[in-house]
């Protein structure tokens, strides 16, 4: 599997990309000696032009790159931890329906139909306006926004794998129903559930950017959405403040999706998965 | 003096409502300056000039004011105006929606009308600012005959308003846009000179600013971009900007430091606080140069002004000495920014890091402008950014944020802080009720020295909102309200 | 079950939904900090007690919230979504107001990322494997990795500051006095750059979609029958594969379609239109809950009636669903 | 002239298929009007030689040498374009799989008349005329409504006349039909191999048929090849083929044929181990918002008995309810009425931790040998899971897991490894192995053999009746192959729509069946009258 994956030429570069992310993230602290915070020369400082300062200065003197470092960081924490909660919350409540169908499936279907019924954007919104922005309630919120579809899709797989005839064979073998979901069934929804993390990874990244861009971000976790949006009322006389920001998250995101769709092939060897739910 | 023109105005954010009796923060009164008016006007040094009322005059005892206003003045919708439409908004109507204008008619005895044209106001006793209470924010004149005996929240007639200015409303846009036409029967010969004004409604900075440089609006009233467009702005060919016409709010920024508890309460930490704040970084990189650093209470555009007092220059080992003195344990405070866009958060940032240089453990606060107004009247914050507007006089604008009588919960336009000096208190009201303006600076100079030594709250800056325009557009900022007074004298060049 | 039936109880499940989303939406608003009044109050400038009071006392907050609760769920009930206080205007008209613009942005949208997206998803199909392939799939994870509101902004300065082609915000002309097609077309115009940030999003996502199906549709056993024909490679494209691999792409694009609705909030705000995105956004700032709880109750309404268009399509497009499984 | 000759063919796989060629120089021609039967195991290259024929080889699977001269061209290496003209007008082909061979989407007569619009004939209403007739031909009921009809509304068979009905629109000169009938009951069978004859009788068109199914050749080949590994081992009539292959491997394939001969008859035992009596089962399908509610009576009073030691033979027809009785009677299915006593024990009876516990009595081999693994498990997890559930010592079911895989020939490291190791056959095996771990009193075997190559299955049913002598099993045998059933089984039950139509000892239902249906089973066999020739 990883043969087949890592000769897709894209899911490499995704791959690479994203190890480059993540190295800056971890390493924000050695390779920048002030904080993204820290008010370090004048403001608006053009990129190269400054040594030290490789991609300038923001509205208060303060320095792109080390804000870009660590941007990364809750970037990529909110991407993952969001991600994380909602296959928590996606995942069990899916293979429940699915494998126990009627009134447990009605149920839990009902219930996530109602979430996915509000449009999710505003959702999150309000979310994170109730609950005050802080890096919690921003990843809690687009984990409850991004939840519904993961539940639908493990849905859709465990009741496809429930049908094969090994659940059967393990019934008669006299396995517990919990023991069949736990260990014949849900082993066998594992890849869609990868690819489907990958790209919801990218999509909560994008999320968060946005959030802060409307002003609902962390004000204590620098982020590349909250670079944005402060750098988008300068946008034509320091071009550089979002364009660095916006390129990192493009970057990102790609890095996601290239990764999501080698695994997707990699995992999936003769291509017939059908319905993306 | 040219007839006819359009002009078309930002107005940001959009207002609730054009009710001025009924709503008065700074969008409605912007648009509605134009279809509402008071008796009264000011001009940049803060003296009443003739609007409503033609002339007026004040008893030696300073207790009865006598208006006598403009003869044949009509309602938009053609009903003739009278004193009785003066005492019926000024008594009944604003008493029961006017928050503000009600605490300065505390002061008042009676308003009678003796003839059409006359209103007559009594006082129990003087009350130094008391002229200055009629200006069409503080007392906005509003029809009787459509408002007399009737909800005036649920009013049909608030979304289609019925004024005497210059103005007539026409048409509503939500989202979109605010038309106004012009009054054919406005009482003075000739004007307005404008034929229609468009208020428009963009929502993000970065788009108004567009918005004026594609030639799409011709107006930014102060604030309506950031300050850091400002300088392109105006550098631009054939634009202008001016920084007149706030001289009667003369807005100035603090932030509150809660006197209750926490470290706030120390008025060593307090002190720490105002030294280790860079505000000339801030004046000069967050405000781009606009304003001034405040050295105290009161604004120095305004009467009263005493410069007489200690002086917070930055000094971050001073901030650090006083930390220690105190013995700060690094207990965390949490700083409150204003939600009023990008210039306050970082201005909030600023201060932050600021203040975690010189070792206080301070982290932001992030809500938006209800939950701002939650925290700060419910008292839930530690430091927490506000400005406020001065009315002309210290005694309208600024006691009321320090003394002990104006402690209440609700509000965020009291003494939010709770900050209490019985001294100080007795020497507000005394000076507010002095006849003589010269008397009054003396005692004002007091007690601005005074309270600078107690740091009850942060005095940032006194803010400078320019107004940018098209250099073609005149006689557009003619009072000390500025835009908000109305377009009453403006024209365009061809 | 006839289609009349079949609508029926689909919109009487509707309704259900639609009762308990208000029901939770008032629940969650309603634990937000901030209240209406002093909001309202603090707008003012000043304030006091009494007005505080007043104002609560007029938008009822001064009940206890079982009451509030019962009495906003009957007054749903009756199809009323209520008075904003704020607006001084009923819920219903205000967002009758800006309904038309918002659907115009996003059914044009909608319009074009589906066409765009199709078109593209089945060229990069018949191409897979070639350049011209791998750079459409590129240029669509570009459009999709990259944030809407930057793009926007970029969009922005580049065709209306730079170029100055297009206009960079609002609905219309203000004041034009346009009328008839006049009015139309500086519509139109001032609808390119939003319609386009907010539609090629979403092309991005039907044209991976199309393509992953076309190329799984067209390894099928009836796309060899077909060839076995001597039908050309386009026909067989055209009459046999496309219309097999569209029908996971309706339903992704019935689901958004209801979602663009409440989903256009960025776009709206970058672009000063004025729909209930805004609305909602600014309502939420100023706690108006009516508002926004009667936004988020038609855009609830818009996601479920668009789902059961998609249904219906579906149903229409695909003989096997209708009869027996 | 031949119709078609092939002269030293190979056409060559990709990297990292099992070998390097599909098929490696093969020749051979087919004359005008006749009929060659291509057979061979599976994986032997006939489908690939059938569509390089049609120029519609897999992506990767290119011609390496040799041609195909049809009407004097070379139609390997036509330019696209003249492949796309000869493909349905000159040449055409029918596929294996009727169930997806038609766009589901499209009406049947369009389908049709898409072929005279491929190649630019007829006007449209014309078209219209001629798919008509030609459903007619193919002898599909009621044309006027098929042409309407979209493919899910008709039945296997019909899907395959109709995909015949495409073939033969434009009267080509060539037929190829790969495995036509492999999906297809006997009965229909029976019928499209009766209609090819027909046609080629009326259009004298050449056909080339492939097929592993020795019965077919007999009932309609004129020539004969034979393929493995993609050679031709043996070519020839077909009656000298069946009668006097020269080759090994063609010899083997016939010997492993089952020959329909009858074992001896066995005392039958009175302890009854399953019982089953009135059984009922009704599905109802559909019933969501378009559609109305369907029922299916898929077992419908059912009463029979399996005594100790007996295997009892379950035919019929596909969809006659075979596999719902065996999975009622290992209570995978709940039926609506009726009870299933093992060894005594009402199922229905227990609750569903007791039921849990009694599982171990009777076992079930699945149809299906691939979907009846979990592929993410070792065979080891699959042959224990059950034995320790039931409470038996880790090591002592891997211990006997490990002797069983012995037993089913397999070799005890097999345990380690994942089912997609496996091959088709040795999988049954497998799952014949995990139903042993539990110790079972009985075991349902549902078409355990079906799916294999002859002789592979010839190998698990030597297997079944090694085991049921050592170990004394009872066994519900499910099959739709009488001359399998005949082989192993003491007694026969026929099933039909639900109905238990006739039950007896094989004997009786051979050469005594008392009903019509079983009489039309037995006459539908291809190949029935050559198996019997040879049997005797
Ligand atoms: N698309 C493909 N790519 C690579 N190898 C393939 C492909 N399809 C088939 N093969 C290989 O080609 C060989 C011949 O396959 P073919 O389908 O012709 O067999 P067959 O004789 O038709 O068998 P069956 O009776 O099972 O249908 C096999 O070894 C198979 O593994
Ligand atoms: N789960 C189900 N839901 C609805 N109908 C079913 C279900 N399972 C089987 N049927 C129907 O019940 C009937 C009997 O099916 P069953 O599988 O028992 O037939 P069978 O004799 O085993 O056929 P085959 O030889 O094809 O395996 C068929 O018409 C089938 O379509
Ligand atoms: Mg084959
Ligand atoms: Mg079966
Ligand atoms: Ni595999």
């Amino acid at each position: 599997m990883w043969k087949r994956f890592s000769s897709n030429i894209g899911a490499m570069i995704g791959v690479v990309l994203l190890l480059a992310v993540i190295l800056i993230a971890i390493f924000a602290p050695l390779l920048f000696s002030h904080t993204p915070w820290q008010m370090v020369q004048r403001p608006f400082l053009t990129p190269f032009t400054m040594d030290g300062l490789p991609l300038g200065t923001d509205t208060l003197g303060r320095d792109v790159a080390s804000q870009l470092a660590y941007g990364a960081r809750v970037s990529l924490l909110v991407g993952l931890v969001s991600t994380l909660v909602a296959l928590l919350i996606g995942v069990p409540l899916g293979a429940l329906a699915g494998f126990y169908g009627n009134w447990v499936d009605e149920g839990a279907m009902r219930f996530t139909e109602f979430f996915q019924t509000i449009p999710n954007f505003a959702l999150a919104i309000v979310l994170v306006a109730i609950f005050e922005p802080t890096l919690i309630s921003i990843t809690i919120a687009i984990a409850i926004v991004s939840w519904p579809p993961v539940a639908r899709l493990v849905r859709a797989e465990v009741m496809s794998v429930r049908k094969r005839e090994f659940v059967d064979a393990a019934r008669l073998a006299g396995l517990s129903r919990p023991r069949i979901l736990m260990t014949q069934v849900l082993p066998n929804t594992v890849s869609p559930i990868i690819v489907m993390a990958s790209l919801m990874v990218a999509t909560a990244i994008l999320l968060e950017s946005s959030l802060s861009f409307l002003g609902l971000g962390d004000p204590n976790a620098m982020s590349w959405g909250y670079m944005i949006g402060a750098a988008r009322t300068v946008i034509r006389s320091a071009w550089w403040l979002s364009f660095f920001p916006g390129i990192a998250i493009v970057l990102t995101v790609l890095a996601l999706n290239l990764i999501g769709e080698g695994l997707n092939d990699a995992l999936n060897p003769h291509l017939s998965r059908k319905g993306k739910a | 003096q040219q007839e006819g023109g359009r002009l078309d105005i930002v107005v940001q954010p959009e207002p609730p409502g054009l009710m001025l009796g009924l709503v008065q923060n700074g969008p409605t009164q912007l648009v509605a300056g134009d279809i509402y008016e008071s008796l009264l006007r000011y001009n940049s040094d803060l003296e009443p000039q003739p609007s409503l009322a033609e002339s007026w005059e004040i008893s030696d005892d300073g207790l009865t004011y006598t208006f006598h206003l403009h003869e044949g003045v009509k309602w938009h919708d053609g009903e003739p105006f009278t004193a009785a439409d003066v005492v019926f908004s000024a008594d009944v109507f604003l008493r029961e929606t006017h928050a503000r204008l009600r605490a300065s008619l505390t002061y008042v005895e009676s308003i009678t009308a003796p003839d059409d044209t006359t209103v007559v106001f009594q006082l129990k006793e003087p009350f130094g600012p008391f002229i200055n209470a009629f200006e069409a924010g503080t007392m906005p004149i509003v029809p009787k005959h459509i408002y007399e005996g009737t909800d005036y929240a649920t009013n049909e007639m608030n979304a289609t308003p019925i004024g005497t200015g210059p103005f007539k409303f026409d048409e509503w846009v939500k989202g979109s846009y605010i038309h106004l036409v012009k009054n054919e029967d406005y009482y003075l010969d000739g004007k307005p000179y404008l034929d229609e004004v468009f208020y428009r409604v963009i929502p993000d900075a970065a788009a108004r600013a567009v918005a004026f440089e594609t030639g799409e609006v011709d107006v930014l009233p102060g604030g309506s971009v950031e300050n850091w467009d400002v300088p392109r702005l105006t550098e631009m060919d054939g634009v202008c900007s001016t920084g007149a016409g706030w001289e009667f709010f003369a807005p100035l920024s603090w932030m509150w430091m809660n006197n209750r508890e926490g470290p706030t309460s120390d008025v060593r930490f307090r002190q720490a606080v105002m030294y280790a704040m860079d505000r000339n970084f801030v004046k000069d990189v967050v405000w781009n140069g606009f304003g001034k650093v405040a050295t105290g209470p009161v604004a120095s555009s305004t009467n009263f002004y005493s410069d007489d007092v200690t002086q917070y220059d930055y000094n971050p080992e001073k901030a650090e000495e006083l930390l220690a003195e105190m013995g700060y344990d690094g207990e965390a405070v949490r700083i409150l920014p204003l939600p009023y866009g990008e210039t306050w958060q970082r201005w909030a940032e600023a201060v932050r890091q600021n203040l975690s240089e010189v070792g206080i453990n301070a982290e932001i606060d992030s809500t938006d402008v209800a939950g701002w107004n939650e925290k700060t009247s419910q008292w839930d914050y530690d430091l927490a950014f506000t400005y406020l507007y001065q009315y002309g006089d210290p005694a309208l604008g600024v006691s009321r944020n320090y003394v002990a009588s104006q402690i209440s919960k609700g509000s965020p336009w009291n003494n939010v802080e709770g900050y209490e000096n019985p001294e100080l208190d007795e020497k507000w009201a005394a000076a507010a009720s002095m006849v003589t303006p010269e008397e009054r600076a003396v005692a004002y100079a007091e007690i601005q020295k005074e309270i600078v030594d107690d740091v009850p709250v942060a005095w940032l800056q006194e803010l400078e909102f320019p107004t940018i325009y098209r250099c073609d557009v005149q006689d557009l900022v003619t009072t000390a309200i500025g835009i908000n007074d109305g377009l009453r004298d403006a024209w365009v060049e061809e | 079950m006839s289609i009349l039936t079949t609508i029926l109880s689909r919109a009487f499940k509707a309704f259900v939904t639609l009762l308990a989303i208000a029901v939770l939406n008032f629940c969650l608003l309603h634990a937000a900090p901030g209240d209406p009044a002093v909001v309202l109050a603090g707008e003012a400038g000043a304030a006091d007690e009494q007005m505080i009071e007043q104002l609560r006392e007029r938008f009822g907050l001064d009940q206890p919230f079982h009451v509030q609760l019962g009495k906003y769920v009957g007054s749903v009930l009756t199809l009323d979504l209520g008075y904003s206080f704020r607006q001084g205007a009923p819920v219903a008209q205000l967002i009758a107001e800006r309904l038309p613009a918002t659907l115009l942005l996003t059914l044009t949208a909608f319009v074009i990322s589906l066409v765009l997206g199709i078109a593209f998803g089945v060229a990069a199909s018949a191409r897979v494997g070639k350049a011209s392939d791998s750079l459409l799939t590129t240029l669509a994870l570009l459009f999709y990795a990259t944030p809407l509101y930057w793009a926007a902004l970029m969009a922005v300065l580049v065709f209306s500051v730079w170029l100055g082609w297009l206009p960079g915000f609002g609905y219309e002309t203000v004041g034009a006095g346009y009328t008839g097609f006049a009015r139309a077309f500086d519509i139109a115009k001032h609808l390119v750059l939003p319609a386009l940030t907010l539609g090629l999003f979403f092309m991005a996502v039907y044209m991976r979609m199309t393509r992953a199906s076309m190329l799984e549709v067209s390894q099928l056993d009836f796309v060899k029958t077909a060839k076995a024909k001597g039908l050309s490679g386009p026909a067989i494209r055209r009459r046999h594969i496309l219309r097999n691999a569209i029908l996971p792409v309706v339903t992704l694009a019935g689901l958004q379609a209801g979602q663009l609705v409440g989903g256009a909030v960025l776009t709206e705000t970058v672009f000063a239109w004025p729909g209930i995105g805004r609305l909602m956004f600014e309502s939420l700032a100023a706690r108006d809950y009516n508002t926004i709880l009667g936004v988020f109750l038609v855009s609830a309404a818009m996601v479920i009636l668009f789902n059961i268009v998609t249904d219906i399509v579906y149903r229409l497009v695909d003989p096997r669903i209708g009869a027996k499984a | 002239m031949s119709a078609l000759s092939i002269e030293h063919l190979s056409i060559g796989l990709p990297k990292g298929a099992d070998r390097a060629f599909a098929v490696e120089d093969i020749s051979f021609a087919i004359e005008k009007g006749e009929i060659l039967c291509v057979v061979g195991e599976s994986g032997s290259g006939k489908s690939m030689t059938a569509n390089a024929l049609m120029g519609l080889l897999p992506p990767g699977v290119t011609v390496k040498s040799g041609r195909a001269m049809f009407e004097a061209r070379d139609i390997l290496r036509l330019p696209e374009a003249e492949k796309q003209a000869l493909r349905g007008e000159r040449i055409a082909m029918i596929f294996q799989e009727p169930m997806t061979a038609l766009n589901p989407l499209m009406r049947i007569g369009e389908q049709i008349a898409e072929v005279f619009a491929a190649h630019d004939r007829f006007s449209q209403q014309e078209r219209r005329d001629k798919a008509l007739n030609l459903i007619r031909e193919v002898g599909l009921p009621d044309p006027e409504k098929i042409i309407r009809a979209y493919p899910f509304q008709l039945s296997g068979g019909q899907r395959q006349r109709a995909m015949i009905a495409m073939a033969l629109a434009l009267e080509p000169k060539l037929l190829i039909a790969d495995e036509p009938t492999t999906a297809l009951d006997v009965t229909t069978q029976a019928q499209i191999l009766k209609l090819i004859l027909d046609l080629r009788e009326r259009h004298g068109m050449a056909v080339m048929f492939i097929t592993h199914d020795f019965g077919v050749v007999a009932e309609i080949a004129d020539q004969v090849i034979v393929m493995r590994e993609g050679r031709v081992v043996e070519r020839g009539s077909a009656a000298s083929v069946l009668t006097d292959p020269q080759h090994d491997y063609t010899r083997r394939l016939l010997d492993a044929i089952p020959t329909g001969k009858l074992p001896p008859a066995r005392a039958p035992r009175d302890v009854p181990a399953l019982e089953i009596k009135g059984l009922r089962k009704v599905y109802r399908t559909g019933g969501g918002f378009f559609r109305p509610v369907r029922e299916v009576r898929a077992v419908d009073d059912v009463s029979l008995t399996v005594g100790r030691g007996e295997v009892l033979g379950l035919v019929g027809e596909s969809g006659s309810g075979k596999s719902t009785l065996g999975r009622t009677a290992v209570r995978l299915v709940t039926p609506d009425g009726g009870q299933v006593l093992v060894g005594g024990t009402d199922l229905a009876a227990l609750s569903e931790e007791e039921l849990r516990r009694q599982r171990h009595k009777v076992q079930m081999v699945f149809q299906d040998p691939y979907a009846s693994l979990n592929p993410r498990q070792r065979i080891m997890g699959a042959l224990t899971d059950g034995p320790i559930t039931k409470g038996v010592p880790k090591a002592q079911a891997q211990a006997r897991a490990k002797e069983l895989l012995e037993i089913v020939g397999l070799g005890a490291d097999a345990a380690s490894r994942f089912p997609h190791e496996f091959s088709g056959g040795q999988r049954q095996r497998i799952g014949i192995a995990r139903a042993l771990a539990m110790d079972p009193e009985l075991i349902i075997a549902d078409e355990a053999v079906s799916a294999l190559d002859v002789s592979i299955q010839a190998q698990v049913l030597d297997l079944l009746r090694d085991l049921r002598e050592r170990f004394d099993l009872s066994i519900l045998f499910i099959t739709h192959d009488l001359r399998v059933a005949a082989q192993l089984c003491d007694r026969i039950a026929v099933m039909q729509k639900g109905k238990l139509v006739e039950i007896g000892t094989v004997h009786d239902i051979f050469l005594n069946p008392q009903q019509d249906y079983t009489r039309q089973l037995l006459a539908a066999v291809p190949g029935a009258d050559w198996a019997k020739a040879g049997a005797a």
